[in-house]
């Protein structure tokens, strides 16, 4: 199994996942999308710790885990706040800095 | 693929095709339906649904989703330290064994009294 | 070759689940679409022999982060999909930079496999059967060179935990 | 093709006893799980002094049968403006994510699906925790009050409380070592002591949390029927319902498994290093013949004839069983020696298993029904904490006895009583901050009279 296949699925994931951060203006979907590009970066990862026999890089991915843990229940938590403020969760309609 | 997943693969493919089968196949074994469209109504006891209240319940479900997504990380960190405990006190490294466990269940501790002290945990 | 036929159904899988989970105008679909995402994920990194990672996957991401997506989706009553007025220009224009990025890291990839000596085959290092324990090996790492990232991931949960809860709780006994 | 075929072959021929498990686990459980049901309404009669179902097959033994049958035919239809996809999907998700937990489950030494994987029990945990999907996506898509609120509440019990279960799990693996199922119970078998008299507050933590996972009283607030009529699974009929149903008995096997291997040592037959109480392995036969024999005592009093018959048969079974286990009783050593440690294995497996399911029952017929602040209270407040507290008392035992040179009995009593001082303290604190908190209520609240206990 030549390394380039899981390249181009990371690569192919993590574009898909760019795609969605642009085009979508609901901000859940937009953090869905980040979390899918997470998830490209540890394919690439675990990877090429397969690929240089060295277990460093599930360690690493391991890591990026439990920082999309931390990522989702802040991000959610200001898009909980500001949907209680303002009742939208479309990114078009997030223009002020201060209501 | 280490081989012993193969058959663990397999076995969950014949276990998802399990309630699919059955509910296909007895979709067309059924006696036809009858009743109008009183039947298709959302039960409600009896009184017809009306708007959903859903802001009632805004900050106590994320809280407790959101807790048990850090706790879960804290638990996946601690199934490593478990697996290999027992040889660091073989080896007789008990300090080195205990140590960084509990400042990471410490660190989390402090933010779980703040949370108790402050009445997030009050999830009635 | 079975190697190879399971990592094309998981890729494969993974690939249309996302593409899915990109265009769906209902959150909960795209929420369940990313849900099918992460399971193939958790497959390839099965197939790459890791397993620690196959199962934490499944708990954390899947059984964690995606149960928190769910709950905040239906209480912020977003499952009425919204009249979504996508703006036209953006999504060609974000297409048209995604072909681009993925036409130039493809050809890298493909011309690094010619490049004479750094063959990038993944080398059969261990045959399948004597496997090394992958817990262990990764528990000897994680408590062996990476012991202080070990610690910060407290702090980070702790900084995530209490700054989620200062969000989540109404303004007025904030 | 036939390079292919002989692959095919080859494969078969390493794997044929891990799809033999695989096919029985598919069959077997949906229909263990529905005698369950049976055997929960017989115990729940007879601790009311009847009888239970008496009227389908002799001792209401065809019942399930008969349910299962209804259930099949009967129509479960669709409410209108639900969400078609999901409110079908919803319950395969539930009853897959069971099922295929159970594929990790070790029922006997030699009775595994996935045989001497590295990350066994924990896959078995890490699969069951698809399961509030199943459950959050059915109430959603069934687009009625009561299911969503009974979704949202029966998953944050089930969230609470799968955390709760996996600390406990934790200071199982302290003791054990490893994550693989039979290195799990090997060790317990060289250690000479179940893991349950090791760490009693985590065999204590994980069997409430057990309840609570399998939404089951005292903890069934979500699916009450006073309450929210029948929480999730209120708009589904027929099949759909019977799957919800399916899983959730599934899943109280599963967990009834995973308590068996990590706290009451699998496979292993109690006492099993003792040399003078070596007559246990006559167990199992002296069990099923006493079974045969009822039966038998009880067919002749049966009013009709083809129950009588039936009942001649299932005394027929019971003896057919009991022959098999003495004829594999001399071969522990000889080249059978896999099939008899498989078979008294799995006996002895299968009978912890069901003490634990019934201990379930037990509970569910006498313990009355928690609030739903109540139940998150002990929850997040009290059994959290204690199960922290409980990993931490677990390394403390272990180093002590391993550091110091103290017996790890005396070791593992020192620290369990200083676990049980900070439950006191966990509950003094709950109930002085639950005091106040329902005074405050009290207070700002218009309504005066209504008075709160405790």
């Amino acid at each position: 199994m030549p390394i380039g296949h899981y390249l181009f699925l990371s690569l192919a994931l993590f574009l898909i996942g760019a795609i969605g951060v642009i085009t979508r203006r609901n901000v859940i979907i937009v953090l869905m999308s980040i979390e899918l590009i997470l998830n490209a970066v540890n394919i690439n990862l675990v990877a090429f710790s397969r690929y240089f026999g060295d277990v460093a890089g599930q360690v690493f991915a391991l890591f990026i885990i439990a920082d999309a843990a931390a990522e989702a229940a802040v991000g959610l938590g200001i898009i909980i706040a500001f949907f209680r403020n303002r009742e939208t969760v479309l990114a078009d309609e997030m223009d002020l800095l201060k209501w | 693929m280490p081989p012993a997943y193969i058959p663990l693969l397999l076995f969950s493919l014949l276990v998802l095709a399990f309630p699919v089968v059955t509910l296909i196949v007895f979709k067309y074994l059924r006696p036809g339906s009858r009743g109008g469209p009183a039947k298709f109504q959302p039960y409600e006891c009896g009184i017809l649904p009306e708007t959903s209240t859903r802001g009632r319940y805004f900050a106590r479900f994320y809280i407790i989703a959101m807790l048990f997504m850090i706790l879960n990380v804290e638990t996946i960190f601690l199934f490593p330290w478990a697996v290999l405990f027992r040889g660091w006190l073989a080896a007789h490294l008990a300090a080195f064994a205990l140590l960084p466990m509990f400042v990471f269940l410490g660190v989390l501790l402090v933010g779980y009294v703040w949370l108790y002290k402050k009445g997030a945990l009050d999830l009635a | 070759m079975l190697d190879s036929v399971i990592f094309y159904f998981f890729a494969g899988i993974a690939v249309v689940s996302a593409a899915l989970m990109v265009t769906r105008r209902n959150a909960i679909h795209s929420a369940i679409f990313l849900i099918t995402t992460l399971l193939a994920t958790a497959g390839i990194f099965l197939q790459l022999r890791a397993e620690f990672l196959f199962i934490s996957q499944i708990i954390l991401y899947v059984g964690g982060i995606m149960v928190l997506f769910i709950f905040v989706i239906m209480l912020v009553r977003l499952d009425v999909p919204l009249p979504q007025i996508r703006s036209r220009t953006q999504k060609w224009i974000a297409l048209l930079v995604a072909l681009a990025v993925g036409l130039e890291a493809g050809v890298v990839i493909w011309l690094a496999r010619k490049v004479p000596g750094q063959g990038l085959l993944i080398p059969n290092a261990a045959p399948a059967d004597k496997l090394q324990p992958n817990t262990e090996e990764l528990a000897k790492a994680l408590f062996g060179t990476y012991l202080l990232p070990f610690e910060i991931a407290s702090v980070l949960l702790l900084v995530a935990m209490v700054g989620a809860v200062v969000m989540a709780k109404k303004r007025t006994d904030a | 093709m036939s390079p292919m075929l002989h692959s095919i072959l080859a494969f078969v021929q390493t794997w044929w006893v891990e799809l033999l498990c695989a096919v029985l686990i598919v069959l077997v459980v949906p229909l263990a799980a529905s005698y369950i049901v049976l055997v929960e309404r017989k115990v729940m009669a007879d601790m009311q002094a009847r009888l239970g179902p008496m009227r389908v097959g002799p001792h209401g033994l065809l019942q399930p049968i008969a349910d299962a049958l209804k259930l099949l035919i009967k129509e479960d239809l669709i409410p209108d403006n639900a969400d078609q996809f999901i409110f079908w999907l919803a319950p395969v998700l539930s009853m897959t994510a069971v099922l295929t937990s159970m594929g990790a489950v070790a029922i006997g030494p030699w009775f595994q699906v996935a045989r001497d994987i590295n990350i066994g029990l924990l896959f078995v945990v890490g699969v069951g925790a698809l399961g509030p999907f199943g459950i959050v996506l059915g109430g959603w898509a069934s687009n009625n009050h009561y299911s969503i609120i009974g979704a949202l509440r029966s998953t944050a019990q089930l969230i609470s409380y799968e955390t709760a279960a996996g600390f406990a799990l934790v200071s199982g693996f302290l003791l054990a070592g490893t994550l693989n199922v039979r290195a799990i119970v090997e060790t317990q078998r060289t250690d000479q002591a179940w893991y349950v008299f090791l760490a009693p507050v985590g065999f204590f933590t994980y069997l409430i949390a057990s309840i609570a996972e399998t939404n089951r009283v005292p903890f069934d607030l979500p699916e009450a029927e006073s309450e929210l009529v029948a929480g999730y699974m209120t708009e589904y009929s027929g099949f759909r319902w019977s799957l919800y149903f399916l899983a959730e008995y599934a899943n109280m096997i599963v967990v009834a498994s995973v308590g068996t291997t990590l706290f009451l040592g699998g496979w292993l037959r109690p006492f099993s290093n003792v040399r003078w109480l070596a007559g246990l392995d006559a167990a199992p036969t002296l069990l099923l013949a006493a079974g045969g024999a009822y039966c038998v005592f009880r067919a002749g009093k049966q009013p009709a004839r083809v129950q009588s018959m039936f009942m001649w048969a299932v005394a027929f079974g019971c003896f057919v069983v009991a022959v098999i286990f003495t004829l594999a009783l001399p071969f522990s050593h000889l080249p059978l020696e896999r099939m008899h440690d498989g078979l008294y294995g799995a006996f002895w497996f299968l009978l912890k298993v069901s003490a634990y399911i019934y201990i379930f029952m037990w509970l569910r017929f006498t313990l009355p029904r928690f609030r739903f602040d109540q139940l998150m209270r002990l929850g997040w407040h009290i059994l959290i904490p204690l199960a922290l507290v409980n990993v931490a008392d677990v390394g403390i035992a272990l180093a002590l006895s391993s550091e110091f040179g103290i017996n790890r009995w005396v070791a593992m009593v020192i620290t369990t009583a200083a676990t049980l001082g900070a439950a006191m303290l966990l509950l003094h604190w709950n109930d002085k901050y639950s005091a106040a908190a329902s005074a405050a209520l009290l207070a700002d609240s218009s309504i005066a009279e209504d008075t709160h206990a405790g």
